[in-house]
């Protein structure tokens, strides 16, 4: 059998400590935001009292989410088994890991008290799916260890497999739960659906690749390592299929809500009236993050070409961030329908007055907060492949395994 | 009462002299005795600046021990950096007024204490475990493991379970600065930590863990890269030139 | 029958001041272990009483607090009982700080009015709006430590000590009921600690409760302005007031639809 | 050659870590140095009469000497990290080959003699007296350590198990036990000049029969001047390299480069020898002793530079220890590095595009490049950290059109020693030099297996020898293993024509 | 468990304070030195959440017998660094956050009561 040899990163080492250096200033920056927050306490960020989760949580939402996604190349290495992704499924576990760290010390540091993190870990309420996901995370996060070791040791081997289905089932699990912390949300209208779970998972798969192709071309230029056209052109059309797959889902959630005449009024705020959040919606969440990406990707000619490649991945992230953007603030600033058939004419609290949305605008540590935990995820990623052997040291095409199934693919997938 | 209180008292006077005067010993030894030969591991550093970096490396990140051993690193770090949390925390006894850093360390001292007891445990079944660590183990390596694990779980216990005086503790040892001895409270728990690390203390310079200083000194770490561009010789070795 | 304002720093019992020294003292010094009396003094200071006897025992299910509110009786431009309340908990104390529009954002409200207009018969309604002291309250299934809880006697409330300030009970609310505190506290109550980072709501004046008043801040305010529409009671003990007006008048809870079977009762929507 | 004492171990896709087998290599030992090999080097002919406190004494000595003896002896925790990290430990599971394992048993008697705790506690500890039983150890097992620091890399205080090897050796050698193999050859460089003991005239006939056959194979005069007054560099190179496949190849290469830059240089029939065994036997006056020879040669030949063939230790001692032994080295031209290896300056030409290759001479190989130990991890070449292991790989790429490197995990300053360096590639020593081949023919056979590789290319001499005798053992050709410079010679096109052209080229040269 | 003797041990009761005058803690001195957060908080919970306002262990009862006044009569915040519990811990170095919340000064236990408190020192809860 011939091995996959996985080398660090060897990139110059002014460069990498350059590289460090930027990345490192930015969690320091986000420090320093997360230290101002705290010390003032949170009426220095845009958050209040009706829309409680802002910019943080955006950028943790999509960072955990996109964690989970992430593990996804790996799945379809060794529980699909699909050996051309083989050489990929340590990045991809490591990508799962950075991700999600850094998408959980965001919300660790947006917390009112985040002194009292050793609270949240020895008191349970079971029946918060918040506690559960606790657990879902961390036990995420032991299980790619574990599936990380059985890729990378020899002595696990023989577990990989079944590591791998468990940490496939346990992904699921993740992304549906962080669906359905906004799921299980009965009071709000935007949330309030099944279809969130699923939709989460569609989202994950979308941004995880999308993340997982920049770091890994990224990785790969820096040093000179070759990708191959032929593990280029199958990462572009997964990464097509999962925003295609997103799309259809997005028309779903919103037709389903349409039809629930309960929800007719945040479709329509949503949809038509809402100002900077429809918006962010058709432009930001279904132009940059969903067409544009679709039409990159299925073009004959743009499709070929790697820098176009990047842009698509870059717009779906955006995107992204968009839709995160939306699901989260949008929903939180539409008002609560407290009062059906009513209209509320005054309230000491906000409670959408003639049916105003709240206010909210980010405010610059918030942002920063969220930037400072994207950066330790990049940290971590760039740390690691430098001192482990994550990267493949070529994807050319002649060192990786032949398509298995070249034929169906060119039918199925490519596009026309 | 009082007699306890003396005991330790010179207990701690005496295993302080022990530690200052044994490790001043050994590190002045370290210090006078000459690296005849330029024998950096490379690729090492060329410069000066480059050689901090490597041993920062090597003293914060255990550089080495990661290319080495993961397992073996993963529990030797974390044991070290417990420990060194610990002890921040604990500087809190020997200082007045306790300095801010100190301040704000002290709810991580004790995850840092928990840390170094898992470290402990994770190290000392490798040598049970690893039939090549069975091997080089002396009764030695064993009983620093056990005193190390005594001292973390005893703090442990005094820390979740049998609380104790903290404050007195804390002007027991401010009166040893001023050889002023104040009462130290009697509960055994507390005793025994005391005496484990006593002991800890009056062994450190003839153990083992010399190891601290000793990195510091490692030719193979600390020499720049530079022999042709600058000679380098011992003073034993220029008698020989004449 | 609904009990008049009373004023609630008059010593209740027959103890007399120097009596009540006498008694802590003992309660101090461990022999009476501080049952019962908790009247202190402070050197030549205030004499602080308690109006009723303080609960030394576990409170049970056998009540369940509620309030009803009859929203035709509450009157236009009156804030009674939302001044009522922001002061028997220093609500009233908070500083602003930031712009006007976000300390109206962000500052913590635990009893709000709202004014309403049917969309169909363009009837106006007044009503004051609190926690709902829900009997399956949302804010308690997702907090995540626990720190939402809802006691025996069916309040629900935030033990501060365990909310790290994860603000997702205020996501689960459906009735806005809950404030997030993003200022820093000064001059807090005794009776009511809060600070920084947490999250916070009607309690139905739990300390109120614990010490055997019989309403609460809310409730007596508007009955000291004389229009008696918050009415507050055991909603278990079918001889209640509460009961016995809930029985008289038509009433529902908002938001029906979510069977929260709320604690809080309108008459009048 | 008795070749069915022990069994040759089989190779493995992964050098899997062996379970210890306690005194498996117990008898491996290498013949002790006669009285006629130990007096040219200054030590006793036999075991001396009060060896014990001789041995202590001669220890208090180094410990105030070597900086590294004493911290490395205090400084081990014994973590374990090293202990899976020695070729001899992989090939043959003795747990004293396990470098903590050979350091112990020095660190054993030094806590006996030097620590408190050992004075006091010897059971606690692991102290014993130097016994003869112990003194049987160190000579069987300070013979079993090639001094390849590969365990220095991954000890967490870079201890270095070398320094204590050669502590051990020249102790030994200080009561009269000396290793027949490197006392023999030390006293042939002084008598003669090089390891081999091949006299001038010797040398000066294979040179002149090189000459002719790159004339014939070639048809352009390169030559191979030795003893040249004059010249502007002394290449100084391992006596291997006048002597045998695939070494002499290199030599060939060498000229050839240098031909094609123009320079004159010369051999030394004084200084004809690039190893130094001094340093093996840890013995600073011999090692000194021997590169004063250099010194002395290019003060007579009135040279400019000093490069140096492919030799690995040779390498360490010229790259690290040549300025502190035989240095200042004022009177050479200080535009130069001294010394250089022959591989920066075939990289310095390269760079500067005067060479021209004609890769395709070399299709007939597909090539790995092993790192020799020495060179890897005691040494550097030009001027950045790690040019070690980038110029030789550069200079393969540059001549040859299929290369691979063997597994991460045993290349650069992860090598694999072959096997055979540290003064031990005799054949008294033949059990173990075939067990501690084991990982790198693993790594080999990997890529042969899987790249198709079929040749392996180093730049030492012993590597190169302990390869051509250990390849057979395991089922390989001896001719598998290539000198890097013979690519070079393989591949260089040479475009002078004449040593005249030379000549005149030097003038021109000389004005620019 | 021995402790040591109560006589030789500094102590942090501040003058004026009603404790000044009391021979001890609502426990042995001895045992609240080491126990006390033990106590509180185990009665923070029998407060909150099952309602009992008993006051043996009230963080309440803490400050009103411990708290001193100053020349004006006015009550000084517990957790000020020369007061009762501030003064411990900061010599000890443990932070004590429950005065974030909780009233650092006697105020009794309702709104009118505490507007009085008030006017006689500034702040209060920090
Ligand atoms: C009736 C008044 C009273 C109340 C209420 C009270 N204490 Fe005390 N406390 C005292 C007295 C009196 C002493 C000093 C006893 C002594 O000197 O031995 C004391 C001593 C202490 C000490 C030891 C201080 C020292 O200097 O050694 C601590 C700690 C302490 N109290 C904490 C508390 C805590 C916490 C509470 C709340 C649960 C509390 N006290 C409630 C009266 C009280
Ligand atoms: C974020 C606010 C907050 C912090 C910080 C806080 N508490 Fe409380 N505490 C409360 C609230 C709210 C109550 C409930 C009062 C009620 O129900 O009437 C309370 C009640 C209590 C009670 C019962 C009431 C009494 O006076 O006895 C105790 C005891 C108590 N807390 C102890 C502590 C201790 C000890 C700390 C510090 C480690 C602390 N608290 C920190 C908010 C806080
Ligand atoms: C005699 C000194 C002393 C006094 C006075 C004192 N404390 Fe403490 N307190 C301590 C020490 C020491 C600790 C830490 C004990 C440990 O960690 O084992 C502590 C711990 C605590 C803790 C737990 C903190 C944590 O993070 O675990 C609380 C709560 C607390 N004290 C409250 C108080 C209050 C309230 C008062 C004043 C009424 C007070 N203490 C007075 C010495 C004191
Ligand atoms: C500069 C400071 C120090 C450095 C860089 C350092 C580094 C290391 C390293 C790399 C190891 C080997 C890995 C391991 O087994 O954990 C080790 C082992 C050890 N260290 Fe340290 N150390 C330092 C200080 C200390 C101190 C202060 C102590 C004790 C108080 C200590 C106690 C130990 C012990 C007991 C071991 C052996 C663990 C075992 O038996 O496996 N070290 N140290
Ligand atoms: C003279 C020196 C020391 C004194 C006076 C001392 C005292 C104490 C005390 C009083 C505690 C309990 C802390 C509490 O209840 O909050 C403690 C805890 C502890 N001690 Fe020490 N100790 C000393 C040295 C050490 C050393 C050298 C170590 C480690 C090698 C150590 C390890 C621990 C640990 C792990 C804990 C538990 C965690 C914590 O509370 O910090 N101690 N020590
Ligand atoms: S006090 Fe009564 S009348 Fe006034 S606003 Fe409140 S509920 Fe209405
Ligand atoms: S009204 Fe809101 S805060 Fe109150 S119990 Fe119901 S869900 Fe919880
Ligand atoms: S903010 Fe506090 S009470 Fe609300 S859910 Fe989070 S922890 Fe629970
Ligand atoms: S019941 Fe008490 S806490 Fe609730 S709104 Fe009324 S006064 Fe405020
Ligand atoms: S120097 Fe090389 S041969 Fe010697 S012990 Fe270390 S790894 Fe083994
Ligand atoms: S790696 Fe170094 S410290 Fe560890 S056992 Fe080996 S020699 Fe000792």
């Amino acid at each position: 059998m011939k091995r996959i040899v996985y080398r660090e990163w060897r990139i110059p080492p002014q460069r990498y400590w350059s590289l460090i250096g930027y990345l490192a200033a930015l969690i320091g920056i986000g420090a320093l935001s997360f230290g101002y927050m705290e010390h003032e306490g949170h009426w220095v960020t845009g958050m209040s009292n009706s829309v409680v989760w802002g910019m943080p949580h955006v950028f943790a939402v999509f960072l955990i989410v996109s964690a989970s996604g992430a593990l996804n190349i790996a799945s379809i290495g060794t529980v699909f088994k699909k050996p051309i992704y083989k050489p990929l499924g340590r990045l991809s576990g490591l990508l799962a890991v950075a991700l999600l760290v850094g998408g959980l010390l965001i919300l660790v540091t947006d917390l009112g008290r985040p002194e009292r993190l050793i609270v949240a870990m020895t008191h349970y309420n079971f029946s918060s799916i918040f506690a559960w996901n606790i657990y879902l995370y961390t036990g995420f996060m032991a299980i790619v260890i574990a599936y990380l070791w059985s890729m990378a040791d020899r002595q696990g081997a023989p577990f990989n497999y079944p590591i791998g289905v468990f940490a496939l089932i346990w992904r699921l699990a993740l992304t549906t739960g962080t669906g359905s912390i906004f799921g299980f949300l009965v009071a709000r209208q935007a949330y309030d659906a099944a279809i969130l779970g699923p939709m989460f998972v569609a989202l994950s798969l979308a941004y995880g690749l999308a993340v997982f192709m920049l770091v890994l071309f990224f990785c790969f230029e820096e040093e000179g390592r070759s990708i191959g056209p032929r593990v280029l052109r199958r990462l572009r059309n997964l990464l097509a299929l999962f925003v295609a797959v997103v799309l259809y889902f997005v028309l779903i959630y919103h037709l389903t809500n349409l039809y629930m005449a309960k929800k007719d009024a945040f479709e329509h705020w949503l949809l038509l009236g809402g100002g900077f959040y429809t918006f962010v919606f058709w432009v930001g969440w279904i132009l940059v993050g969903n067409l544009v990406p679709l039409w990159i990707l299925y073009h004959p000619a743009l499709s070929e070409q790697r820098n176009w490649i990047i842009a698509a991945c870059t717009l779906v992230i955006l995107g992204g961030l968009a839709a995160m953007y939306v699901i989260i603030i949008g929903s939180q600033a539409f008002p609560l329908a407290m009062f059906p058939g009513h209209t509320i004419l005054e309230s000491g609290f906000n409670d959408g007055v003639q049916g105003a949305a709240a206010s909210y605008w980010p405010s610059i540590p918030e942002v920063l907060l969220g930037i400072g935990g994207v950066a330790l995820s990049l940290l971590i990623i760039l740390v690691g492949v430098r001192v482990l052997q994550f990267l493949p040291e070529s994807l050319a095409d002649e060192v990786v395994a032949p398509d298995e199934e070249q034929l169906a693919e060119a039918v199925a997938v490519k596009p026309a | 009462m009082a007699l306890l209180t003396n005991f330790y008292a010179f207990l701690f006077y005496f295993a302080a002299f022990v530690l200052v005067a044994g490790l001043t010993r050994k590190i002045i030894q370290y210090a006078v005795t000459p690296a005849p030969l330029k024998i950096p591991t490379t690729p090492a550093p060329t410069t000066r600046w480059g050689v901090v970096l490597r041993m920062v490396r090597e003293v914060v990140l255990f550089e080495s021990l990661f290319r080495g051993n993961k397992w073996t690193w993963i529990f030797g770090w974390t044991f070290h950096f417990g420990l060194f949390l610990v002890t921040l925390r604990h500087l809190r006894y020997f200082i007045e007024p306790v300095p801010f850093p100190i301040q704000l360390i002290q709810p991580f001292g004790i995850y840092g204490g928990i840390a170094m007891v898992i470290g402990l445990a994770g190290l000392w079944s490798r040598r049970f475990l690893v039939d090549r660590l069975r091997y080089i183990s002396a009764p030695s390596d064993h009983l620093m493991l056990a005193l190390l694990l005594g001292i973390g779980c005893t703090g442990l216990l005094m820390k979740f379970a049998f609380h104790v005086d903290v404050v007195e503790i804390k002007t027991f040892f401010q009166g040893l600065y001023r050889y002023d001895i104040q009462p130290l409270p009697a509960d055994p728990l507390l005793l025994l930590h005391l005496l484990l690390v006593a002991l800890l203390m009056i062994i450190f310079p003839f153990s083992k863990l010399l190891h601290a200083p000793g990195l510091f000194f490692s030719p193979t770490r600390n020499q720049v890269d530079n022999p042709r561009e600058q000679r380098h010789l011992a003073p034993w070795a220029k008698r020989l030139e004449h | 029958m609904h009990r008049l304002h009373a004023p609630h720093n008059q010593p209740s019992g027959d103890e007399s001041p120097a009596e009540a020294v006498a008694t802590t003292r003992r309660a101090l010094i461990g022999t009476a272990a501080g049952l019962g009396a908790a009247a202190l003094v402070a050197p030549g200071v205030v004499l602080h009483t308690l109006s009723a006897q303080a609960e030394t025992a576990p409170i049970t299910n056998k009540s369940r607090w509620g309030l009803l509110i009859e929203t035709d009786k509450c009157a236009e431009g009156c804030r009674a009982c939302i001044e009522a309340c922001d002061h028997e908990h220093g609500l009233d104390r908070q500083v602003p700080e930031g712009s006007p529009s976000k300390w109206e954002q962000q500052k913590a409200v635990w009893i709000r009015k709202v004014k309403l207009q049917d969309n169909q018969t363009g009837r106006i309604t007044q009503l004051p709006l609190m926690c709902q002291h829900c009997e399956h309250p949302p804010c308690v299934d997702v907090c995540p430590t626990g720190a939402s809880f809802k006691r025996a006697d069916g309040i629900v409330m935030v033990d501060r000590h365990l909310c790290i300030g994860c603000r997702y009970c205020m996501m689960a609310c459906p009735y806005k009921a809950r404030s997030f505190i993003h200022h820093n506290t000064t001059g807090q109550l005794t009776a009511v600690p809060r600070g920084k980072g947490c999250v916070e709501s009607c309690n139905l004046c739990v300390h109120r409760r614990d010490y055997g008043q019989d309403s609460t801040a809310c409730a007596d305010a508007c009955a000291a302005t004389g229009h008696h529409a918050i009415l507050f009671g055991d909603l278990k003990d079918p001889e209640s007031p509460i009961r016995r007006r809930m029985r008289e008048i038509q009433n529902r809870q908002i938001r029906e639809d979510l069977g929260l079977n709320t604690g809080v009762r309108y008459a009048g929507i | 050659m008795a070749k069915d004492t022990f069994a040759v171990p089989e190779l493995t896709p992964y050098t899997e870590i062996p379970k210890i087998q306690p005194g498996v290599m117990a008898h491996s030992a290498p013949f002790k140095a006669k009285e006629e090999f130990q007096t040219p080097l200054g030590y006793p002919g036999e075991l001396v009469e009060d060896w014990q406190q001789k041995a202590i004494a001669k220890m208090g000595e180094l410990l105030g000497k070597y900086r590294s003896l004493r911290v490395y002896l205090d400084a081990c925790v014994k973590c374990g990290a090293c202990t899976d990290k020695c070729h001899y430990f992989l090939g043959t599971s003795d747990p004293k080959n396990m470098p903590v394992g050979r350091q112990d048993l020095m660190r054993k008697v030094y806590r006996r003699y030097f620590t408190l705790a050992g004075k006091l506690f010897p059971k606690l500890v692991g102290a014993v007296d130097l016994t003869e039983e112990v003194l049987n150890d160190w000579y069987s097992y300070y013979h079993q350590c090639s001094q390849c620091r590969r365990c220095s890399v991954f000890c967490p205080y870079g201890i270095d198990t070398a320094e204590i090897s050669m502590a051990a050796r020249e102790i030994m050698d200080s009561i009269g036990v000396g290793q027949k193999y490197c006392n023999e050859i030390i006293g042939k460089v002084y008598k003669v000049g090089n390891n081999l003991g091949l006299p001038g005239p010797a040398l000066r006939d294979t040179l002149q029969g090189l000459e002719e056959d790159v004339y014939d194979a070639t048809g352009v005069r390169v030559r191979y001047p030795i003893d040249e007054e004059g010249a502007e560099i002394l290449l100084v190179t391992p006596s291997a390299d006048f002597f045998a496949e695939p070494h002499i190849d290199g030599l060939i290469g060498y000229g050839k480069v240098f031909h094609e830059a123009g320079v004159s240089w010369t051999l030394s029939s004084y200084a004809s020898e690039a190893a130094n065994f001094g340093m093996f036997i840890g013995s600073y006056e011999n090692m000194r002793r021997i590169a004063l020879r250099i010194r002395e040669a290019a003060l007579q030949l009135k040279v400019k530079r000093i490069i140096f063939g492919e030799c690995g230790h040779a390498w360490r001692v010229a790259y690290s220890f040549l300025n502190t032994l035989a240095g200042p080295w004022d009177f050479l031209d200080p535009r130069y590095p001294v010394p250089q290896h022959i591989c920066e300056f075939t990289y310095d030409l390269i760079q500067q595009g005067k060479l021209t290759f004609d890769k395709s001479e070399n299709d007939d190989k597909v090539i790995t490049f092993h790192d020799s130990c020495n060179v890897a991890r005691a040494s550097r070449m030009g001027n950045v950290p790690g040019g070690q292991f980038e110029i030789p790989r550069a200079i393969i790429r540059a001549t040859c059109n299929h290369f691979y490197d063997m597994d991460e995990d045993t290349i650069r300053d992860r090598t694999f020693c072959c096997g055979g360096g540290g003064g031990l590639l005799t054949d008294d020593l033949m059990e173990l030099r075939v067990k501690g081949a084991k990982p790198r023919m693993d790594a080999l056979n990997n890529v042969m297996q899987e790249k198709g590789v079929t040749h392996m290319a180093a730049i030492c001499a012993i590597c190169k020898t302990q390869f051509s005798k250990v390849l057979p053992y395991y089922g390989m050709e001896m001719d598998q293993v290539l000198s890097l410079h013979q690519l070079v010679s393989n591949a260089i096109v040479l475009t002078r024509r004449t040593a005249d052209d030379d000549e005149a080229q030097d003038g021109l040269d000389d004005e620019d | 468990f021995a402790y040591a003797k109560a006589a030789e041990i500094k102590r942090y009761v501040v003058d004026g304070s009603q404790a000044a005058g009391l021979p001890s803690c609502v426990e042995p001195t001895e045992r609240m030195r080491r126990m006390h957060m033990e106590f509180i908080k185990h009665q923070r919970i029998a407060t909150v959440h099952q309602g009992i306002r008993d006051t043996k262990y009230s963080l309440a009862g803490c400050v009103d017998c411990h708290v001193s006044y100053d020349a004006q009569h006015s009550p000084r915040p517990i957790n000020q660094p020369d007061q009762f519990c501030g003064a411990c811990h900061r010599y000890a170095s443990v932070k004590l956050d429950c005065f974030d919340c909780h009233a650092a000064v006697p105020k009794g236990l309702d709104g009118d009561q505490a507007s009085r408190a008030d006017g006689l020192t500034q702040g209060g809860g920090r």
